[in-house]
């Protein structure tokens, strides 16, 4: 039988962190959000409603133990904390339902729409978290409450997923896909479409045409930059928007999405794959509260 | 305390019939040495058959994925249709003598045709012009000059002849049946609605592929012991699911028992729903007429409700506009079957109206399996979005 | 002298030299990556050196897969379809009905008695990708392609999953991976899905015995197990040589 | 063997009316005339008796216009889905949409014009889930455009009995007075019966072109005719439509004559299904240039612009036979009615593309039967995702032909939609249709 070598391009890095000038004990609520996606799992503790420490990291095969095993990296980054010490835990994301010691699950919707005020400030009025199996284009308030939401068609996979595919396929490591991108002097026609599937035979023939991988890249993200900027339309997208989830990393399709659109994202002050996990921990916080009374 | 509607015998027969309805259409013709026709879409004028002394059955999928299909029926056509003409093919439509469509969307037709073809056990078949432009003046002519031509190759097949009285019988029962069921949904406008949404499936699709004579027995009971129902169930956000046919168990135990969110429908708008039964037979000297006129005016299929001459709105979004207001919805599920145009073409139109009556409302599209994951947090996402308010601190 | 066939596929490439005698003398294997002719090349050049051949006793070289695109060093370009028609009848003459699934395209032939070409059928678009997406479900199962396919012989249940499409059917895996479906179970419903929709594109033809099952998927058992089952009849592999190298030798068999 | 060949005398005729037509629409209200729009399939001579100054634009032509213009079309298409509409639905519909949603109109050369031209009503018939919906939609993006749709349900034609008629007689009877509601002008049955008339010799005399093509070498192509059988489409009932028709049978007469081909090479035959991908008809040009292979006809151009005898009485046979016209038929127009009779009547009975939505067997017999009389080697039938009637039993015709020893080929696409269209796969298979078949490229 012949084994083939398989690179993993797509993989991003996994990261840990705490906040080393608080201390935990100082602090009336503590509360836990954790967002299980498909593709990554966030983990964070927030102190009275600021954010003290996360994990971030993939997800694997079983939920529970995706979400035990980013809690305990960031429990044990923060050293003294166990998870007792914590008043409420919220869990989100996908695999929400499946956190056995979750208090209560609240969509990553709503989470990803406060989470957002939290990590771009209270002005953002649309929230677009680009994440891996969907797409979700969310209007908030000034306090992050969701009024209004649209999420992409099956058939519209302009998705994290479709984006590792395409960096496996084009054999680039998924976190310098995006600025590879930008390195074309003139940007190509977008890819015609969006679906994976459609997309990997037309890059397949890009690639036998001879075109370079910028240039295959900045193809494909235009593409996925016209379908997201198509979602966003249809919710009817304002000035102050904001890109949450895994992909608002990828400079190659944040670019677009902002020429396309004529606005320029708003800057995050955190981490925004946290968004939807910050959120959860911000409803743990109200929540607790509202049991105490 | 009042009963709990699950333990309803009633309800448990409808289920029971929803389940075993092959079972129930093979008993039925041994029990009778009667016909068993299966019709493919809900204007056919069943009243006609019944008649006849046949038993009209609605042909049905089964939510399996399938792929004996793909060789006839092309891979954008809606996937109710290809599961239909899979039962065929699969033999689970052994029992039945005849098939027949009435004039519907084209997806249909085409699985018609198909299994007319290919089903083996295939006796009489018959394609019944049906009007397409239900708002049109001359409609109801036109269906009463087809429906007699349905009738006289429906004698010509069984070698019999309908009379009046077989016709006024038929309408009877079909009507009475129609009625309770009416009956049944109009409770569902309490604010402690007796039932979900998964058992008016069940009662409604189980009305569809029994002898109406015998659910009309068992509706009456049900109607009666409905009035002492008292659920313990939270009811939550009060949907209304609008669209394509549904009956999938999945999806109604998944949004209205399997959420994080309590919530329950108290209408469904689709064919599986109101749309087959909503709308009398008004019966006078003219029998035929009578039945065109039920069937070209009952609540229309997307299908055939368009814009014609002065007439510039759809039939359809009056009734659901004012089913929202009498029921008191909170949010609607527009349930669509993935590549199906007639409610597609549709639903610009209608996510306008809900925006402008400052109705929530929410887009599924529904294939053989569904997504239940995602549709979880979509229909989550929504409830959500409408309250919660203390949440924001 | 001996002639060579080279298939570059989407994800491997495959490049099989024959003596006059019809006899494989070599072949390789190799992933095709993104710089094809380089890939092609250098294949070509290891099956040379495996069979012991220089380069100028090739008597003709026939392309297929992508072809001469790729290869410009051959001299013919065949179409995949008639390579794995060609190729399939050569290792098992009795074939009728040959399938072949790879990476990103999965296709069926129907051959006569000679081994001539009657009809065939592709993959729909929406049915593309079967082996790329087996590549995406053994990652997120975090196994071995071996314990992948042997994971869906223990399965003990059935789970309808739509494999309408790849796109889809990866939300479903992942839900039913998020409410803790044992991964037999996943494995048995992904097999299923596929073979599926495979077995809609070969349906197109009004299949006849035998079927040979080639290309990189049915190195997969789990997958042989589901289309046996989906089509209610035996379905063969090539014995003697790997699956995903058939279309290679069909197009070494023309060169001829 | 070389086939002469040369161009056609008068492509250039029906080039300019192409041009002028889209020109007219547009420039109707200048000099006080009105612009109707409504599907291709629509009673064309009965606006027609509103006045010689009335100018209609087809949705569906439209819409094929757009999609050739790739650029254009992919933004109309994303127009309208952000508005929300599927992209599964009707490819001409979306573009059409998609135009008026942009309040950008397109003429036959490309030029883009602003705003898109209102029609002073909508006039359609519904036969596929489509037509009507479309034009309900249109009105509602149009603010309110009256709309007007004639429901046409009435089973094969073979089968067609008064009373069938009757009901879209009645309906047409009804449009008139509605029409003049509208328009507040006065409606002239003369005019009407003229237009009538001129339906019933343009479609036939359509039918007969198409039937020349059945000489080897075959002196049209398939993409010539696409330019020569949209006139059908565009404005039938005009008398300069005959004229064309006049003479492009004259010229087409001529050829056949004198073995005039339609290319040097004719190395293979063969007939096709679907409305072609229209941004890609290179297609048809790689078969030419590659194969000789030339398509010689297909159920779409010759089943929606000509008129056929179609099913016999029995149902039995497909006959590809002209359809006659009033004279040849004796039937005399002679008033409002005699003439609403006679469209609704030829329209439902002899225009083939009406028949076949009513079963599969029509389609199927259909379809045989023009591999045979056209002497065609093999169909290529398009899968066309952009159509959901046209597209309706095509497995199942597939399935049947191969049956009947037919070779066929498939490949995806859609009519109207450039973005559905994967040039790799459909060169792939063709040539693989054509190795398997043993037909060797030309030198
Ligand atoms: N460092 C990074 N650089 C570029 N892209 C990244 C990076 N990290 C994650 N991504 C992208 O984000 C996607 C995952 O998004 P995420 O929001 O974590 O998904 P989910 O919440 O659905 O699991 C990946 O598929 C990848 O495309
Ligand atoms: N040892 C193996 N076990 C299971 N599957 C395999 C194995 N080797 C290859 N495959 C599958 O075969 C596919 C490649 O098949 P191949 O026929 O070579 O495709 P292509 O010609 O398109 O490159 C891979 O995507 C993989 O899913
Ligand atoms: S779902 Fe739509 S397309 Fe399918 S049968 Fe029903 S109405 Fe027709
Ligand atoms: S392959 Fe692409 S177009 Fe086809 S169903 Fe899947 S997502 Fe949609
Ligand atoms: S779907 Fe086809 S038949 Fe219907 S309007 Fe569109 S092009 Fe015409």
């Amino acid at each position: 039988m012949v084994t083939v070598q398989e690179s993993e391009y797509w993989r991003w890095p996994e990261s840990i962190w705490v906040d080393e000038s608080k201390n935990w004990q100082d602090a009336e609520v503590i509360s836990c959000g954790i967002d299980l996606g498909s593709v990554s799992t966030q983990a964070v503790v927030m102190l009275d409603g600021e954010l003290y420490a996360y994990a971030n990291m993939r997800t694997g095969t079983s939920s529970a133990a995706s979400a035990e095993k980013a809690v305990n990296a960031m429990l044990e980054k923060i050293g003294d904390m166990k998870r007792d010490d914590i008043h409420y835990i919220v869990g989100t994301g996908y695999g929400r339902v499946s956190i056995p010691f979750a208090q209560k699950t609240i969509t990553e919707i709503a989470c990803h729409g406060r989470g957002a005020v939290y990590v771009y400030g209270d002005k953002v009025r649309t929230v677009l978290d680009m994440g891996g199996q969907d797409l979700k284009a969310i209007k908030v308030d000034s306090r992050g409450k969701v009024i209004n939401f649209l999420m992409n068609d099956k058939c519209a996979a302009g998705t994290g997923r479709g984006i590792e595919v395409v960096c496996d396929l084009l054999s680039i490591p998924i976190t310098e896909a995006g600025q590879l991108s930008l390195q074309v002097d003139e940007e190509p026609e977008p890819v015609s479409t969006t679906c994976v599937v459609f997309a990997k035979s037309e890059i397949l023939g890009l690639i036998r045409k001879g075109w370079g991988k910028e240039r295959i890249l900045a193809a494909f993200f235009n593409a996925v930059a016209s379908r997201v900027v198509e979602l966003l339309e249809r919710v009817g997208v304002e000035p102050e928007f904001a890109i949450t989830g895994g992909i608002s990393k990828n400079i190659g399709v944040v670019k677009r999405i902002e020429d396309k659109l004529g606005l320029k994202a708003l800057e995050p002050k955190y981490d925004p794959q946290l968004a939807g996990a910050i959120g959860a921990a911000l409803f743990g916080r109200a929540l607790y509260i509202k049991s105490k009374k | 305390m009042g009963k709990n509607v699950d333990d309803l015998a009633q309800l448990k027969q409808f289920k029971e019939w929803f389940d075993n309805r092959h079972e129930y259409a093979k008993k039925w013709k041994k029990k009778t040495g009667g016909k068993v026709v299966g019709y493919y879409c809900t204007y056919v004028p069943e009243e006609i058959l019944y008649a006849a002394g046949v038993l009209p059955v609605r042909i049905l999928g089964s939510h399996e994925p399938e792929s004996i299909t793909r060789p006839y029926l092309h891979d954008m056509y809606c996937p109710f249709c290809h599961d239909t003409l899979a039962q065929g093919l699969e033999g689970r439509y052994d029992y039945l003598d005849g098939v027949t469509l009435a004039q519907s969307c084209l997806h249909m037709r085409q699985s018609y045709f198909s299994f007319v073809d290919r089903v083996p056990n295939i006796e009489w078949d018959y394609y019944l012009p049906f009007p397409h432009g239900v708002t049109n003046p001359y409609a109801a002519d036109f269906a009463k000059h087809e429906f007699e031509n349905f009738k006289a190759a429906v004698e010509d097949w069984l070698g019999v002849t309908i009379t009046d009285r077989d016709l006024d019988r038929a309408i009877e029962v079909y009507n009475k049946n129609r009625e309770l069921m009416t009956k049944v949904f109009e409770m569902r406008k309490a604010d402690n609605p007796p039932i979900t949404g998964l058992h008016a499936m069940y009662m409604v699709v189980s009305s569809q592929v029994v002898d109406k004579a015998e659910h009309n027995e068992v509706l009456e009971g049900f109607v009666e012991e409905l009035q002492d129902v008292e659920n313990d169930r939270e009811i939550g956000t009060r949907l209304m699911l609008i669209g394509s046919e549904d009956y999938d168990k999945e999806l109604f135990e998944l949004i209205e028992y399997g959420m994080n969110y309590p919530a329950t429908f108290v209408f469904e708008e689709n064919c599986t729903g109101a749309r087959y039964f909503w709308g009398l037979v008004e019966n006078g000297d003219d029998r035929l007429m009578a039945l065109a006129k039920r069937y070209v005016y009952r609540v229309p299929c997307p299908a055939k409700d368009w814009a014609r001459g002065d007439f510039f709105g759809r039939r359809r979004f009056q009734f659901i506009e004012e089913v929202i207001k009498d029921y008191n919805v909170d949010a609607v599920i527009i349930a669509q079957m993935k590549f199906c145009d007639p409610h597609e073409l549709d639903i610009p139109a209608l996510r306008e109206m809900l925006d402008n009556m400052g109705v929530t409302h929410l887009h599924l599209e529904l294939d053989l399996t569904q997504p239940v994951g995602q549709f979880r947090t979509r229909v989550e996402a929504m409830i959500e979005a409408m309250g919660e308010e203390d949440l924001f601190i | 002298m001996p002639v060579a066939g080279i298939d570059v596929g989407s994800k491997l490439t495959k490049v099989v030299i024959m003596g006059e005698n019809k006899k494989v003398l070599s072949y390789v294997v190799m992933r095709t990556g993104t710089d094809h002719k380089k890939t092609s090349e250098e294949a070509f050049e290891e099956a040379l050196k495996k069979a012991g051949v220089a380069r100028e006793d090739i008597k003709k070289i026939v392309a297929t897969g992508f072809g001469k695109i790729s290869a410009p060093f051959a001299d013919e370009e065949l179409t995949q379809i008639m390579a794995a028609g060609k190729g399939a009848y050569y290792v098992r003459p009795t074939t009728r009905t040959v399938i072949e699934v790879g990476a990103e395209e999965s296709r069926a032939v129907k051959l006569d008695e000679n081994g001539n070409v009657k009809d065939f059928a592709l993959a729909d678009k929406c049915a593309a990708g079967a082996g790329s997406f087996v590549d995406a479900m053994i990652r997120y199962l975090e196994v071995t392609p071996e314990e992948f396919g042997q994971l869906a012989l223990q399965a003990t249940r059935a789970i309808p999953m739509n494999a309408q499409c790849v796109v889809f059917a990866e939300s479903e895996v992942v839900s039913l991976l998020h409410s803790n479906v044992p991964k037999a179970e996943i494995s048995r419903a992904i097999h299923d899905a596929i073979a599926d929709r495979v077995a809609a594109i070969a349906r197109r033809l009004d299949i006849q015995d035998d079927v040979l099952l080639i290309g990189g998927l049915a190195y997969d058992i789990g997958f042989i197990d589901s289309m046996k089952r989906e089509l209610g009849r035996e379905v063969y592999v090539p014995e003697e040589y790997p699956p995903e190298v058939i279309p290679a030798i069909g197009a070494a068999l023309s060169a001829l | 063997m070389e086939v002469k060949v040369r161009p056609f005398d008068c492509w250039d005729d029906f080039k300019n009316y192409r041009i002028e037509y889209y020109k007219n629409y547009l420039e109707a209200k200048d000099k006080g005339g009105i612009r109707w729009a409504g599907s291709a399939w629509s009673f064309d001579p009965v606006p027609a008796g509103l006045g010689e100054d009335v100018y209609p634009l087809t949705g569906e032509p439209y819409g094929a216009t757009a999609a050739f213009f790739r650029e254009f079309s992919v933004r109309a298409l994303e127009t309208i889905e952000r508005k929300g509409a599927a992209r599964d639905l009707c490819g001409y519909m979306r573009n059409y949409w998609g135009s008026v949603a942009m309040d950008k109109y397109l003429l036959a050369d490309g030029t883009e014009i602003e705003p898109f031209p209102k029609p002073d009503f909508n006039f359609t018939i519904h036969i596929c889930c489509t037509h009507a919906k479309w034009y309900h939609y249109a009105a509602e993006l149009e603010g309110g455009v009256p709309t007007y749709a004639v429901d046409i349900s009435v089973g094969p034609g073979y089968q067609l009995d008064d009373k069938k008629i009757e009901y879209v007689v009645r309906q047409l009877e009804d449009a008139v007075t509605w029409m003049e509601k509208v328009t507040g002008r006065e409606y002239d049955d003369e005019l009407l019966i003229k237009a009538v008339e001129n339906e019933a010799k343009s479609m036939t005399l359509w039918s007969k072109i198409c039937k020349l093509n059945q000489a080897v070498p075959a002196p049209m192509e398939e993409k010539s005719m696409f330019s020569f059988y949209v006139m059908t489409l565009l404005r039938r009932s005009d008398e300069k439509v005959v004229k064309l028709y006049e003479k492009l049978y004259d010229e087409v007469e001529s050829r056949v004559k004198r073995g005039i081909g339609a290319l040097t090479h004719e190395q293979f035959r063969f007939v096709t299904d679907n409305p072609p991908p229209w941004p890609f008809l290179k297609v048809y040009r790689y078969l030419e240039q590659t194969y000789g292979a030339v398509s010689v006809g297909s159920i779409y151009t010759f089943g929606l612009g000509a008129s056929w005898i179609g099913m016999d009485e029995k149902g039995e046979n497909w006959i590809w036979e002209p359809a006659p016209t009033p004279e040849e038929a004796g039937y005399e127009i002679h008033d409002r009615r005699s003439a609403l009779w006679w469209t609704a009547m030829f329209n439902l009975k002899y225009r083939a593309s009406w028949q076949h939505e009513y079963s599969h067997w029509i389609r199927k017999q259909e379809t045989l039967q023009m591999v045979k009389d056209w002497k065609a080697d093999a169909i290529i039938m398009h899968l066309n995702r952009g159509c959901e009637l046209w597209n309706m039993s095509t497995l199942e015709v597939r399935d049947y032909l191969v049956k009947n020893n037919v070779p066929v080929a498939t490949y995806e696409g859609n009519m109207a939609d450039p973005r559905e269209f994967d040039e790799a796969r459909t060169f792939n298979v063709i040539d693989s249709f054509m190795q398997s078949l043993g037909i060797e490229k030309l030198a």
